[in-house]
């Protein structure tokens, strides 16, 4: 099955909850609206004809260029996506999903953006959300244990983001 | 040894010399042993892994390696935990290492039930010698509970409550094996048991009968469990428990624990030899056909000696390498497996052993070798006395078993009163007293 | 000859101090495992005394059962069921009382029944010297297997001396097997008593957990 | 969490005691490196396992944003420093991809030799170090005897002997050096008696197979909701190798080598009529069983390899030239997993068009298969752990990254 046809399987599905595609790039993805990434999923991975029954990875990407000159060139606003990478085990296809959210919940600096948790559809996903929540700074609702999983219990900001910046003590530990 | 030293001098004072004599000595043999078997043990190990093990301190092979690890192990660091029971951590490595060293007390290095003066080379005689054995090797894993107890340390508890499951299990199968030499020999008494074997190799009791000859392996198998040797080595599963019970210990305390390791080893390996393989008898009656015997005065009855202990160690040698050899091929069982392996395996196996020991006795009494040859007179004169076996003298060994054993045969060799000749005293003691005691 | 140290009386001494030290010593700990370990080494130097007395399989016995079995019951009993790692226990004055009490009966007990055994004031060393040779473990295992050697003067069924060698038989009163009841009924149901104690324990502690 | 264990057995025949918490690592001789596992046992029953991961945290992601992709080989090498070489090739394969390069036949040949030996040397170290958590010693030297020898083929390829960087991107730092593909060959027909050797000392071994079989049994279900990949996928008779059924640019690699998927289909390995049979006591996806695919890979990956010297000794054209370090990226993301000893690895990077990624993300394949930890070690004995762990044969660098 290529992109386009999962496209228009899911858009059929789902409408206005598919938000865009992008068919041009090498891995095409698909992004879907926060609130529908569950249903979206669950229906993927348990609809006959595409049996997503595999999660292979999921990615926290921060997307903010902390030097001005750059950020008025970018022609994207700072924001964070988290990716999913897909597979079927039966149809040996793949698929890319991608969720944006803003870098801050509501603005608010420090408030880390919420995403749906799909831990309950892939038990795969309980780590890899750990980590993107770790390292990049995104909370998953309805994970049933997130926590800092690579850094310490007691570490300070979210290393994958590009505007952190490393602490410069830890504990007596000289960080800088 | 005591009696012909007090002769010149004090005989408290000769009791003394005697005693501290024997303690050196078997001090020296553990000591030694356990630098010896560390050494091989690495040698071994280094060959089974294709690598050369010890090559640099004290020469080509490496001889000195043991001792330079024992400096070492002097010079670290004694540390104990924070919360450990201090009295009983620091005792635990002693117990065990006690408890190793005293069952040497019992065990003879050479023969001689004291027949015709010939006593055996034992520190002290017991009469229930492999009782004596046992039941001290037994409490060697007291140390072991105890260390893993007071350490504080839940992989050392872990440790010692495996090596309680383990002593349950193993300890029942052990004792049955070791009752079936006891049966065949009628006693007891170790000496007389390796005495019992004298002559070529058909007459070890190894041979004597196919339950025998597996009881010896069943012996082996739990044997090896008793000294915690792989596969049984779950005491101190260093992959599971990091190191079990002496987890906690260093320098010099945990180098006692190794040096009680090694020390059960031997004696096992020690017990299996005088019971099953022919004790300080070669397979061969070389220091009989030499002349080296009682007969011949005391210097040659000496030499024989010596030969005999050299045999009785290195069996007992290649028994301990026999073990390393199987530390070092297979993977370590698991605590279930383990107590499955000795309470429904081995104790079954050796309770019928046990009891066709005992039904091939009555069937082929003074059989040997799995019944093909006869136990020779050489036998019969310790089985009964020197007074007997000039009786006995007249007619010929094959006529006595070609007529039917009469059923009380077996209780009839054993009865302590045919039995005197063994007694070095026997003919000096007044009846009467004997009575008494009675 | 000069004896400046008789050293059996020498060891008696020893065993007997050790023993009855520790056995103090298990009244006075506090912490259950220490307990055990002085229960341990006093039961050892019991089992010492049996040894220095020529009773070297009821010394071993004492070692194996007595020592090996507290070490179970120290595992089992203790290790395993402890609400905490090292488990202090009070004793209560009331109990030290009655203890008191109880140990005190046993001893006007013992003492009356010690000095009542007529060789209390002991053989003389040259006669102990001479028969403590003897003390072999064969009249026990023996009379496990159903003759009793000790009963051997006895007058024995004629029937059974259908020897080969009728003259040999009169010389020996030994090949005349006495048929003796043996131990072997009693150490069968003494075992099998053991087994169900076991079971049943084991049963006790067999709780089932709640939901 | 649930504090009792899930079978009904062992509670209902458990005598009461006390539940115990216990970390096994990160400093402990079994959990290979710095796992630490906070075990909840009731007496050696063990109740609950969790994995807790990160002591070997290195940041190489946010290393991976400063670096140009040629200069982040390094950091691959010591993700999974026990196959570093097929780390290399993940992370080149996928800027590959994005670029769109594809590099010359005799590469690819190169590249499949290098990749396959590379697995043989890790599923080796996978081998002795599972002997060695089990409590035998002496396969564990021998497996390193013969690792030994393909480090001294590597070094000779590339100088190190355990980080290697020497697949990079666009091609390899330098070709094989002459006489090479002999010595390689004279590696593997030793190495064909020594592999019945460890049969015989493990797979077969009679209490190897009382330790492993039937112990941290997964159903295949199982393994793919949690993401296991590799010889845990496999051992769970999971059809699915990515040199099989991967992107094409990785296939494309593989393209024209004859080999079978080592997963068992109805009861059979492929070709396993050659090997030791299946202990009645194992069943699909235990320890056992992945242990057992490990050893046939290595047999797979020898065969492999012998197909790509030929291949390789045919080939005309060049082996690739590795990119220029101030090479831009074109814009965009790609994402590609590979077939790596451990399992499925995974690189995703994106691009905003400068030579030095936006993102550079490593899905390590270790990191999914040890997650299964917490529910396999479930009900088991202390003993067990060791035994499960080892059968998932996890290395720290690379789930810590």
């Amino acid at each position: 099955m290529s992109g386009r046809a999962f496209v228009d399987q899911l858009k059929q599905q789902f409408g206005n909850l598919i938000v865009d595609a992008n068919l041009d790039n090498i891995d095409p993805w698909i992004e879907v609206a926060p609130e529908g990434i569950v249903d979206v999923c669950c229906y993927l991975r348990d609809e006959p004809s595409l049996a997503f029954n595999y999660l292979n990875c999921i990615s926290g990407v921060d997307y903010l260029h902390t030097d001005e000159k750059k950020a008025k060139k970018a022609d994207w606003e700072p924001h964070c996506e988290v990716v999913y990478h897909l597979f079927s085990m039966t149809h040996k296809h793949s698929l890319v999903l991608k969720v944006l959210v803003p870098r801050w919940k509501e603005g608010r600096a420090g408030e880390l953006p919420e995403v749906p948790s799909v831990a309950g559809i892939w038990r795969a996903a309980h780590w890899h959300e750990r980590e993107v929540y770790d390292l990049s700074g995104i909370t998953f609702t309805g994970h049933p244990n997130l926590r800092r999983i690579l850094c310490p219990e007691d570490w300070v900001g979210h290393p994958l983001r590009k505007d952190y910046e490393m602490p410069s003590e830890y504990h007596g530990i000289r960080g800088r | 040894m005591a009696l012909y030293l007090s002769n010149f001098m004090w005989s408290w004072l000769a009791y003394t010399i005697a005693a501290l004599v024997h303690v050196v000595l078997i001090l020296s043999l553990v000591a030694g042993g356990a630098l010896l078997f560390i050494w091989l043990e690495r040698k071994i190990s280094g060959r089974i892994q294709d690598r050369l093990g010890p090559t640099r301190v004290g020469g080509k092979f490496g001889w000195l390696q043991t001792l330079a690890d024992g400096l070492k192990l002097l010079t670290k660091e004694d540390l104990m935990p924070e919360g450990a029971d201090r009295m009983l951590f620091r005792l635990a490595p002693y117990i065990s290492f006690a408890a190793s060293l005293a069952a040497y007390i019992a065990i003879p290095f050479a023969g001689g039930a004291y027949l015709l003066g010939a006593a055996p080379w034992v520190a002290q005689h017991v009469n229930v010698g492999v009782f004596f054995v046992l039941a001290v090797l037994g409490l060697e894993v007291f140390g072991t509970i105890l260390a893993g107890y007071s350490s504080a340390s839940k992989w050392s508890l872990f440790g010692a409550m495996r090596e309680a499951a383990q002593v349950v299990s193993y300890e029942v199968p052990l004792g049955m094996c070791v009752v079936v030499p006891v049966l065949i020999a009628g006693s007891m008494d170790l000496s007389l048991i390796g005495d019992r074997q004298a002559g070529l190799f058909t007459n070890w009791l190894i041979f004597h009968d196919p339950f025998t000859f597996i009881a010896f392996w069943v012996y082996l198998t739990c044997a090896t469990a008793s000294v915690n040797r792989a596969p049984f080595d779950l005491a101190e599963a260093e992959s599971e428990l990091v190191a079990g019970f002496h987890t906690e210990y260093s320098g010099l305390r945990w180098s006692f624990f190794f040096m009680a390791e090694y020390g059960s080893m031997l004696s096992v390996s020690l017990l299996a030899v005088i019971l099953f393989l022919g004790a300080w008898h070669g397979p061969l009656p070389i220091a009989t056909w030499l002349g080296l015997t009682a007969e011949h005065g005391a210097i040659a009855m000496n030499l024989g000696k010596l030969l005999g202990l050299i045999n009785l160690l290195l069996k007992a040698v290649v028994g301990v390498s026999v073990m390393i050899w199987v530390r070092w091929t297979l993977p370590r069982l698991r605590i279930d497996q383990v107590i499955t392996t000795c309470l429904k395996y081995c104790t079954p196996i050796a309770a019928g052993m046990l009891l066709g020991a005992t039904l091939w006795q009555y069937q082929f009494p003074s059989r040997s070798f799995f019944g093909l040859t006869e136990v020779p007179q050489a036998v019969y004169h310790l089985r009964e006395g020197p007074q007997q076996a000039v009786q006995n003298s007249g007619s010929s060994p094959e006529s006595r078993e070609g007529t039917d054993v009469p059923e009380d045969e077996i209780a009839t060799v054993n009865h302590p009163a045919r039995r005197g000749g063994q007694v070095s005293a026997s003919d000096t003691i007044p009846q009467e007293s004997i009575a008494r005691l009675r | 000859m000069g004896e400046a140290i008789y050293w059996p009386s020498f060891f008696f001494l020893l065993f007997a101090a050790v023993a009855c030290a520790f056995a103090v010593a298990v009244l006075l700990a506090t912490n259950i495992v220490r307990m055990a370990f002085y229960l341990v080494v006093s039961l050892s130097a019991t089992a010492g005394l049996f040894f220095l007395a020529g009773a070297e399989f009821v010394g071993a016995m004492q070692l194996m059962i007595y020592v090996g079995g507290t070490m179970v019951l120290l595992i089992f009993g203790v290790m395993l069921t402890s609400q905490e790692r090292f488990v202090e226990m009070k004793t209560w004055s009331g109990d030290w009382v009655f203890a008191f009490l109880i140990g005190a009966m046993l001893l006007m007990i013992l003492i009356p029944a010690a000095f009542s055994v007529p060789q209390w004031s002991g053989l003389d060393r040259a006669e102990v010297a001479s028969v403590s040779e003897v003390n072999m473990a064969t009249p026990l295992g023996m009379g496990l297997l159903g003759v009793r050697v000790d009963q051997l003067d006895r007058p024995h069924q004629p029937d059974v001396a259908a020897q080969p060698d009728g003259a040999e038989s009169q010389k020996e009163p030994a090949r005349q097997v006495p048929i003796q009841p043996g131990y072997l009924l009693l150490f069968e149901i003494v075992s099998v008593h053991l087994l169900v104690v076991l079971v049943g324990a084991a049963y006790l502690a067999r709780a089932r957990r709640a939901n | 969490m649930s504090t009792l264990v899930d079978d009904p057995r062992i509670m209902e025949f458990d005598v009461r005691t006390d539940e115990m918490l216990i970390n096994m690592g990160p400093q402990h001789p079994s959990t290979h490196g710095v796992l630490r596992l906070v075990l909840r046992t009731d007496g050696e029953v063990v109740s609950e396992v969790t994995p807790q991961i990160g002591y070997l945290h290195r940041s190489a992601e946010k290393i991976g944003e400063n670096l140009v992709p040629r200069q982040w080989i390094p950091y691959t090498d010591r993700m999974d420093y026990l196959a570093a070489m097929n780390m290399n090739l993940g992370w080149a394969l996928v800027i590959e991809k994005l670029m769109r390069y594809e590099p010359p036949e005799k590469g690819r040949h190169l590249r499949v030799i290098i990749a396959e030996l590379g697995r043989i040397a890790s599923h080796l170290v996978a081998m002795g170090t599972y002997g060695l958590d089990l409590g035998t010693f002496s396969p564990f030297l021998y497996a390193f005897r013969e690792r030994e020898k393909i480090l001294d083929l590597f070094e000779e390829v590339c100088g190190a002997r355990l980080t290697y960087s020497y697949i990079t991107v666009g091609g390899v730092t330098a070709d094989f050096p002459s006489g090479w593909l002999q010595k390689c060959e004279a590696f593997l027909d030793q190495l064909v008696p020594v592999i019945d050797e460890y049969h015989a000392l493990l797979t077969t071994n009679a209490i190897f197979i009382k330790r492993t079989a039937s112990i941290g049994t997964m159903s295949p279900e199982m393994a793919i909701d949690y993401g296991c990949s590799g010889p845990v996928l496999r051992g769970s008779g999971v059809d699915h190798d990515l040199r099989r059924d991967g992107e094409d640019i990785y296939t494309a690699m593989y393209d024209g080598y004859a080999f079978e998927v080592v997963a068992e289909k109805d009861g059979h390995y492929p070709r396993d009529h050659q090997y030791p049979a299946v202990p009645h006591e194992a069943r699909l996806g235990d320890s056992w069983h992945r242990f057992y695919v490990r050893m046939l890979e290595v047999i797979q990956s020898m065969d492999l390899i012998r197909q790509g010297i030929d291949r390789y000794s045919l080939a005309t054209d060049g082996h690739g030239e590795p990119m220029k370090l101030t090479q831009k990226l074109p814009k965009g993301e790609a994402y590609l997993e590979t077939e790596a000893p451990r399992g499925q690895m995974g690189f995703y990077v994106v691009s905003d068009g400068n030579a030095i990624p936006w993102r550079a993300r490593a899905r390590s394949s270790s990191f999914s298969n040890l997650w299964i930890t917490g529910q396999l070690c479930r009900g088991c004995l202390i003993a067990d752990i060791p035994s499960i762990v080892g059968s998932l044969d996890v290395v720290m660098g690379e789930i810590d990254r």
